[in-house]
């Protein structure tokens, strides 16, 4: 035991389960065994074995599957010394019944985790309208700031534990068509350009691909050459003059 | 097929609300009485199986959302990113629907695990909202689902959470009112 | 009188869209020719003939209207004196009204949710508008509030904005102002 309680892992979930229900409802099922007749004090030594296999239990949950785990014991000890007496008064709240209970309670929590995430991949979700263009749009009136500054509060409180957690916020989005465009129009002012040039000084990863994509298309489509000198060098970017028509040349001339 | 004119006239209100709507509202709006928006909302509701449309209700309140089938054309027009949702928060997140409303408290002792991270990203998620506090030491929040929730899961309403059979045999059913 | 899948996923389109979707882009989303789409147009417009709403085009572009019929019924609705837009849209705009000028990448960044149909929505009600370009890759737009904001909301300057406690216990200023 001492083992277990000195591991400090830092993780948040453990790999598999993910709390002491959950790993021994894991085992009912594993061994198939009828969760409404199984005596539970029986399945107490297992219990602690698959805790102890355990490599790393995490250090605020380790009090909650020893505590299953002590449960587990005391009902084991129950069924063989029907006399004993309670340990602590308050404890004796929940029996084998209770225990049973929610066993089977989360259980059914499982159940319907697993059908909520089928709908979830099947992916056959609603969408509702924002109601942006009325035919007839005015400015809304009657507006509430008390209404307003509630909403900022709350978007404010969600996005401190987003910070707290450190969770990465997403990047400006651009559009491949959008990106083609702007390109499009540097090339036809300027002969020939840098990709170094179009990423700017400090590119997030979505805009580089956006920009290599828009290139690749302005290269099929016979507006740009492409040419790069060394493996990982530069690429210069050539606007293309080759496929001209006559008509258009002769435009040219003019 | 036709309409009756309080169930086109409700389908146009509820086409231009940027937010559900009241049965009440939508009385007082068309001037009928509650009993009569019941009806054209029901007439409304049966025609719209056979759109691209459905009617989506939480109690009293109504909305127009897309018929679930249509999901990959709209999310391609909106650009919508799937919804993704780990095990542990899709567990508490059912816990919260069929229970609702449900203090976290309550959903830890049914999980058995502390349900910190879940509630609070299924909070940021948008899938559940605070349904008030409890008259107790400590005033603990109270949770349930949203409008949002319905739609990413394509119900019509709380009545549509999929039964599923429990381990002692049981048929589970949505416990909106808690127990 | 069902209706074919075609119609049913423009109708969900149109739907949801927030301007005339045209019958090119309709076929691109829906995966189908434009003679595909153009029958399903007009399927979809004989059935709307018989609903409070109807399918309205200019040229190649197609929308969902409210019928003309229900238009005192819509009047009613909009004309209520209260804001009205979704709680989604109004958390965007808190965003914007606090943090002006501010990108979109900004907003999701504070909202942590895709936010593009609601500054939509916003900026079709001219409650935000649009106040120029960050000169960054991209250079992605900024948008602040307008004078319809100010005018919606009874304030007679930015200032006017109720002081917001954060969670860290800091007063929230609306920042173009500052203190």
């Amino acid at each position: 035991m001492s083992l277990l309680l000195g591991s400090s892992a830092p993780l948040v979930t453990m790999p598999g389960f993910d709390g002491p229900l959950d790993l021994l409802l894991e085992m009912v099922e594993e061994k198939r065994i009828d969760i409404l007749t199984v005596r539970l004090g029986d399945l107490a030594v297992e219990y602690l074995a698959r805790i102890r296999a355990l490599d790393a239990l995490p250090a605020p949950e380790v009090a909650e599957f020893l505590a299953l785990a002590s449960r587990l014991v005391l009902l084991k000890a129950r069924s063989l010394l029907p006399s004993l007496a309670p340990l602590i008064p308050d404890d004796e709240g929940e029996t084998e019944a209770d225990l049973r209970a929610r066993i089977i309670e989360y259980a059914t929590t499982r159940v319907r985790a697993a059908a909520l995430g089928d709908m979830l991949r099947a992916g056959s979700r609603a969408f509702h309208r924002e109601a942006g263009a009325a035919a007839h749009e005015l400015p809304p009136r009657g507006g509430d700031s008390g209404a307003l500054a509630a909403a900022w509060a709350k978007v404010l409180s969600l996005a401190a534990r987003q910070r707290e957690n450190g969770i990465v916020a997403p990047g400006e989005r651009y559009s491949v068509e959008q990106r083609t465009k702007e390109i499009e129009a540097l090339v036809a002012l300027q002969e020939e350009l840098s990709f170094g040039m179009l990423l700017g000084d400090v590119p997030t990863v979505g805009f580089a691909i956006v920009t290599f994509i828009a290139l690749l298309d302005l290269y099929r489509r016979l507006v740009v050459e492409l040419s790069q000198d060394t493996l990982f060098g530069e690429i210069t970017i050539m606007r293309k003059t080759t496929r001209m028509t006559p008509v258009a040349a002769a435009a040219e001339e003019n | 097929m036709g309409r009756s004119p309080s169930a086109m006239a409700i389908e146009a209100v509820l086409f231009v609300a940027e937010k559900p709507v009241s049965r009440n509202e939508l009385a007082k709006i068309v001037g009928a009485t509650p009993r009569v928006i019941e009806v054209a909302l029901s007439e409304l509701e049966a025609h719209y199986e056979e759109t691209g449309l459905r009617l989506q209700h939480e109690g009293e309140q109504w909305q127009i959302v897309t018929a679930p089938e249509n999901a990959r054309y709209v999310a391609a027009y909106l650009g919508a990113d799937r919804l993704r949702v780990s095990s542990a928060s899709l567990e508490t997140l059912a816990v919260i629907a069929y229970r609702q409303p449900v203090t976290r408290a309550e959903v830890e002792a049914i999980r058995g695990v502390n349900c910190d991270q879940t509630i609070y990203t299924l909070m940021s998620r948008r899938l559940i909202e605070e349904r008030g506090r409890i008259e107790a030491p400590g005033r603990p929040i109270q949770y349930g689902t949203t409008w949002e929730f319905l739609e990413c899961f394509g119900l019509t309403s709380l009545d549509g959470l999929p039964r599923v059979i429990t381990p002692d045999g049981q048929v589970s059913l949505p416990e909106p009112e808690g127990e």
